[in-house]
């Protein structure tokens, strides 16, 4: 019907293949991180890049990240989870209980665990959507409600106190404990310590076992949810659900399916964390994932989510734990005063997100 | 004749205490185009939206090819075939033009794990898009920076390309340029050869005129009454949808018909 | 009869369920109904409120923890001229009876973090961090302070959360970043101290002296089998289960003893942590 | 002639790297009524977003009442006497229409503390509807749930109620039945008759030439010419907003203008 | 134009005044107090519902409501501030430092608090503007600044403690002390006593020494934000903001200027509980405020705010920080065992917000 079919439109100007990388949604938050690790190269000690000071970094960094990347699909959902870090302590304590007390094997108490959860997190999504109610306040309910009863609970399965312990010896010998605890990889760096590659310790082994699986969780759960949320059907359709959930219903996205699988993916991801603290400490208290929640959206919301839904990326949710978990680990390897913690956590991240904002503003030129 | 596809009955609508449809009676045959005139705020928009199950009707009944049925959601209404273009389009600004286009219904590839097939996806956004006038810069270009009618030309591209067999356009044409409007005129006149019923609304008589094949006149919430083709001429037409009272007076060529 | 018992500390702290276990059993032994209350987080204000409301109901006896004499000193005034006896606990032993509060069980934070700043010292430690999961929290503030008094030297404050993972990776980080540090104080058992170890563990240092207030099972078990110094115990059972006592003796038949009970503090070293390992796991130590 | 009251020249707007305007060049003298026409992402939107003070030029100098002028904010735009009617209507969808009808420029009353004046502003606002041809219910319904035209009617009359100079109307007869489409046309010509200058962007030829004085076409971001009222006919016109290209063939009485 | 202008219109159906009453925004949190004020009736010891009892509970209400009110103006006009916790903290150590280092009179004192807060606020919208960042990673960034800030201040003017003494020693005596602190109506309420009407402490005096300042605080300001939402055009232009910025902007509200209002007021509002609680408790320490900008979102969207903008009203927020208070304050008064008091303040919470839903889906039809 036209000519111009093929022919380069007059309408657009050319970019350059920077131009289009830093459109990407998923990489406003790696600006963020590089200026972090800038920062800490200059102000911190040596050990911080050391392949033990990575790893320690990214270990917290790894589990705040399951958590934020579920928070974030469900941001772009359109909808909010408060009860992510409660959820942490009761799948523990559920978890610990099952181990310990029930003593059940792995390949049935991990199962079990994450049973629980989804189905708590089917209540949230049903009671949200049911009533209509912002989930904020839904979840909010949850976040008292599931932080007490893991305190009940396990004052119920120890017979008064608030830790439940000997998780390691109950799953010692399991063969699912290594895929949910410890280092990966062992062998592989034992082999690299002996040829003197990495650093050891004074006893001879090598300053780093492993990989911490948790690390390895955290990259698997980024790649997977990217995928999903780019190249999946289910993705288009949590984006559009988030983005105007009349419009995305009226078009036939199956919205109440979507939010539901979101709350109890979020809900999936909490046990999950909490599975692998509470086999890596051996134990659970009642005060475990306090806060996690809001750290998660922090993460999310770092690495470009909106908080009313409809945009964002699980690559930026990815980054965005990382350099949340570099700044709070990487402060105390700076000689700063530690009074000051909070302000430079506060400063840090701040600068972090104007930066990344300020790069993506330049090269999109104005939006 | 044919038996109607879809067939409302006595429908009423009712928002709180806000009465918007008083019982309306309407049906659809294959390979017609049926359209829905009326005032500003005579309630077309409410009506075919109960048809595209968005909403349950307060009263009255649905038989679709000759069952009674109840959408309970625009997904059911879809899988029976029936593709809306939204007065509101329906459109998710912040998403790119093609994941507008299939969203709800993408194409997949891939054996096991059922991917969105992105390229096939655009090539045919591409294709539609132009097909109806519009050259896109490119497919991933976010819906909410389109023109009025670039995204008005969106919805109906996606309707027309899952229309089965009911086709509910709410004024296509409104955002549309002069070539635009034609090649809708044009679509409508093909696919109701293929046999889908179209129910067309709009407030240009000479659109309704050029493509209609029966016009029923909404008023108040209430039907005014159903014309065939040849029945009735433009200036009764318009008498009708300005819902019997006068025009402003005007100079210059508006005399006819606006 | 009905007593209420007013403290700083959450039900789900590890350190204050179990004063909360001690004031229960008590209720237990007396037959007093005991009510255990406390603000969702350190919180002066809300716990001036709670005690408020605790005065409203014209209880036998009120038990408080007073960290902070001015915000509190008002509520528990009000108390008192209500004619309702009024024991402190934990902390406030300098100023219950100026506020008139019969009498204190309890050992004041500021002392007992002097006890552990002094057997660290004497066990030779040079330099030491003060592992501090609550910042601003006063009375775990004291405890940084006291410690820092009686280690005679400069002690770094690490703040972190109550996240175990963070604690290790930063307790961690603040040994590698300064290897002279040989001593780390956390101020909870199960919070800071079980994650201190696996962090000294993991850097293959055997000379880092780890120390923590309060108990846990697992920090016991690392002190009986050497890996970690001690534990300071308050005997925070007594805590809660003296004044209830008290209190209900008090309603009863009039009595009250004659002076303040010190209930810590006592440091629990290698050869006493086995014995107490089975009791912390039900939440008695 | 009179002087311009408004005069853009060589106007470029880019976003990112989409060139939407390329050299505009167009004025408004008082008492005359402009009609920008053109394709579908023409750039007309855009093109009097930045008049309203929207969006700031790329390039290009923008001349009011003779003097150089930069608006920083639709606010000062307004300040200036300039009234718009954005193709999205700029509504909020939660609040009343006469909330909508008055946003940024409420009455008040009351010596000391200004207060709302709630009671005028439903007064005027239901007046101001009923000339455009709309029975409100009542002036607290959320402009959310009004109907496409209603809504449509609002942002337009609140435009004429406040609009001092110029008067820019983007396709505001879009969503409008025919009653209501010949109210506004009047209410043009009404307004232009008392100097105002008008600026209407219209896809319908008919309308254009029953109310403009002259015509600019645009077409992919340039200016195609401007034409004088009489200097041409409706199919030339029509011709020149389809951008050149042929229409789509149609059956029915559409031959000559859409 | 049409006969019909006055003629009451066929289209829409009669409706009854409680009908009417209950659609108004404002109204919707009303269910609630009257639902959770039954449960308590029922479960509650009868000194909750004594005089004294009742300003127990109202007294953290409105401490909550200060804030909430700002809060939920904040969040009509489309922004959040999670810094308000901090805030307290943060205006506490100035205003204490200036009343207690520094020997300021309160009338120079607490201007210059409020001008702190008030640029601090300033400051917070301004970067929001200027970089067009969510207000939530802008403000949680000043959340941890402002708490780490205290903590330093506060050492650095008591010379190492986190708590400042003495404030009520140095305020006493201050003809505005009675005005930020204490009970209004003393006399009254001694004359009832005397009188036999309200009860009495053994001592003789009244159980109510009366009406706390801060409750008087909260009525006013819930009185005038209302009348500014509802009644003044900046009502109109807060509501606008929220709604749909561009077209706000658009239509002609001065939106940046709101934004940064709004910002300034929330501050403000922190600063003034700040000021009632540090005269009254006498101290100020870091960690004054710990999670009230949680709380003060609560108290907004239990009063029916959402959270994406637009919507909401201030009486709303003034019920649902009564609720809020109610609830917490309330449990104490039940023999409910304390382990379950975050279960049973989560269910409280959910039960209310869900029965002020249904009450106001059934009165308005669907929506
Ligand atoms: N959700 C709702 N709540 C209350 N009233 C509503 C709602 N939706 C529609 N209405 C009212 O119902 C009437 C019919 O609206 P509808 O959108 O169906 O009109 P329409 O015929 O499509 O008009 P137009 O030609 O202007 O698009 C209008 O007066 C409108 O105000
Ligand atoms: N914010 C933006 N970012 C990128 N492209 C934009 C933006 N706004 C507009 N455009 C593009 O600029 C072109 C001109 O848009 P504009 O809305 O001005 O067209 P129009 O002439 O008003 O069309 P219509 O008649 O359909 O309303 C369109 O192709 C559109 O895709
Ligand atoms: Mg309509
Ligand atoms: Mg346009």
């Amino acid at each position: 019907m036209s000519a111009t079919t093929a022919a380069p439109d007059e309408r657009v100007r050319t970019e350059s293949l920077t131009t289009r990388l830093m459109k990407r949604p998923e990489l406003g938050a790696v600006g963020g991180v590089i200026l972090v690790t800038i920062f800490f190269l200059v102000t911190a000690s040596p050990a911080m890049f050391t392949l033990a000071g990575v790893m320690n970094f990214l270990t917290p960094a790894a589990q705040l990240g399951i958590i934020g990347i579920a928070a974030a699909m469900l941001m772009i959902g359109g909808e909010f989870d408060l009860s992510i870090g409660s959820m942490i302590a009761f799948a523990g304590m559920v978890f610990g209980v099952l181990v310990v007390s029930m003593g059940l094997p792995l390949i049935l108490a991990i199962p079990m665990t994450m049973a629980v959860a989804a189905s708590l997190g089917a209540v949230n999504g049903a009671i949200v959507l049911r009533t209509g109610l912002p989930s904020f306040i839904v979840t909010l309910a949850f976040l008292f409600i599931l932080r007490g009863a893991s305190l009940v609970g396990l004052k119920v399965f120890t017979g008064g106190a608030t830790q439940l312990r000997g998780v390691r010896d109950a799953v010692a010998g399991d063969w699912l404990t290594p895929i949910f605890s410890g280092h990966a990889f062992g062998g592989l760096f034992r082999w690299m310590a002996d040829q003197g590659w990495i650093a050891t310790l004074a006893s001879g082994n090598p300053a780093v076992p492993g990989v911490p699986v948790s690390i390895l969780w955290f990259l698997g759960f980024a790649a997977v949810a990217t995928f999903v949320l780019l190249r999946m059907p289910a993705g288009n359709w949590i984006f559009a659900t988030g983005g105007d959930r009349v419009a995305a219903s009226n078009s036939g996205v199956p919205v109440r399916r979507v939010k539901i699988s979101l709350f109890m993916l979020t809900a999936c991801a909490a046990a999950l964390v909490a599975i692998i603290t509470v086999i890596d400490t051996g134990s659970t208290d009642a005060r475990r994932g306090f806060m996690k929640e809001f750290e998660a959206i922090i993460a999310a919301v770092i690495g470009g989510c909106l908080l009313t839904g409809g945009y964002g990326s699980a690559i930026g949710a990815f980054f965005g734990a990382i350099i949340f978990g570099m700044v709070t680990i990487g402060l105390t390897y700076t000689g700063f005063d530690q009074d000051w913690f909070q302000v430079f956590l506060g400063g840090m991240l701040l600068l972090a997100v104007v930066f990344n904002n300020a790069i993506r503003k330049r090269v999109t030129g104005e939006r | 004749m044919s038996e109607p596809i879809i067939r409302m009955q006595g429908i009423k609508k009712h928002f709180g205490n806000v009465i918007a449809l008083n019982g309306v009676t309407f049906d659809v045959r294959p390979g017609e185009c049926h359209c829905l005139l009326g005032d500003n705020g005579a309630g077309k928009s409410t009506f075919i939206k109960t048809m595209s199950g968005v909403h349950k009707p307060t009263e009255g009944t649905i038989t679709f090819e000759g069952r009674p049925m109840e959408f309970s959601s625009p997904r059911d209404a879809m899988e029976a075939g029936i593709a809306t273009v939204f007065q509101d389009l329906a459109m998710i600004p912040l998403m790119s033009v093609t994941r507008n286009f299939f969203m709800g219904r993408e194409p997949t590839k891939g054996r096991f794990v059922k991917r969105f097939d992105l390229e096939t996806a655009n090539r045919i956004t591409m294709e539609k898009m132009r097909e109806m006038g519009i050259n896109l810069r490119a497919p991933d270009q976010a819906v909410g920076t389109l023109s009025g009618g670039e995204r008005q030309t969106v919805a109906i591209a996606r309707a027309v390309h899952f229309g089965a067999k009911v086709l509910i356009l709410d004024e296509p044409t409104s955002a549309l340029g002069v070539r635009q409007t034609s090649n809708v005129l044009a679509t409508i006149a093909r696919v109701r050869a293929q046999g889908v019923g179209v129910v067309f609304i709009s407030h240009n008589v000479r659109h309704a005129l050029a493509v209609g094949d029966r016009f029923t006149v909404l008023n108040r919430g209430q039907t005014l009454g159903t014309a065939e083709k040849g029945q009735i001429d433009a200036a009764e037409l318009q008498d009708l949808m300005a819902g019997g009272q006068e025009l402003a007076a005007l100079e210059g060529s508006l005399g006819g018909t606006i | 009869q009905n007593i209420i018992v007013v403290a700083h500390g959450q039900a789900n702290d590890p350190f204050w369920s179990v004063v909360r276990n001690g004031a229960m059993l008590a209720g237990d032994h007396t037959g007093a109904s005991v009510d255990f209350r406390a603000p969702e987080t350190f919180d002066m204000v809300a716990m001036g409120q709670l005690i408020d409301a605790a005065v409203n109901q014209q209880p036998a006896g009120i038990v408080v923890s007073i960290p902070d004499a001015d915000a509190l000193g008002p509520s528990i005034r009000r108390a008192v001229e209500a004619g309702i006896p009024v024991i402190s606990m934990n902390s406030g032993g300098d100023v219950a009876a100026d506020l008139g509060v019969r009498l204190h069980v309890g050992q004041s934070e500021y002392d007992a973090g002097v006890a552990a700043g002094a057997r660290m010292a004497e066990m030779g430690a040079t330099k030491a961090i003060c592992v501090n999961h609550e910042v601003g929290n006063v009375s775990l503030d004291q405890r940084c302070a006291g410690f820092e008094e009686g280690f005679a030297q400069t002690v770094t404050v690490i703040p972190t959360q109550n996240d175990p993972t963070e604690v290790q990776s930063r307790v961690r980080a603040a040994l590698e970043s300064d290897p002279e540090v040989d001593a780390v104080l956390g101020l909870s058992a199960s919070l800071v101290g079980e994650p201190a170890i696996a962090a000294v563990e993991a850097l293959g240092r055997d000379d880092v002296r780890i120390a923590t207030f309060d108990l846990s099972a697992g920090f016991l078990e690392a002190v009986s089998e050497g890996r970690a110094s001690f534990a300071i115990d308050q005997q925070q059972y007594l805590q809660g289960y003296l004044p209830v006592t008290f209190l209900a003796l008090n309603a009863e038949y009039g009595l009250m003893p004659g002076g303040d009970v010190p209930s810590g503090p006592n440091l629990v070293e290698q050869d006493a942590a086995a014995q107490a390992i089975e009791l912390s796991a039900q939440g008695i130590r």
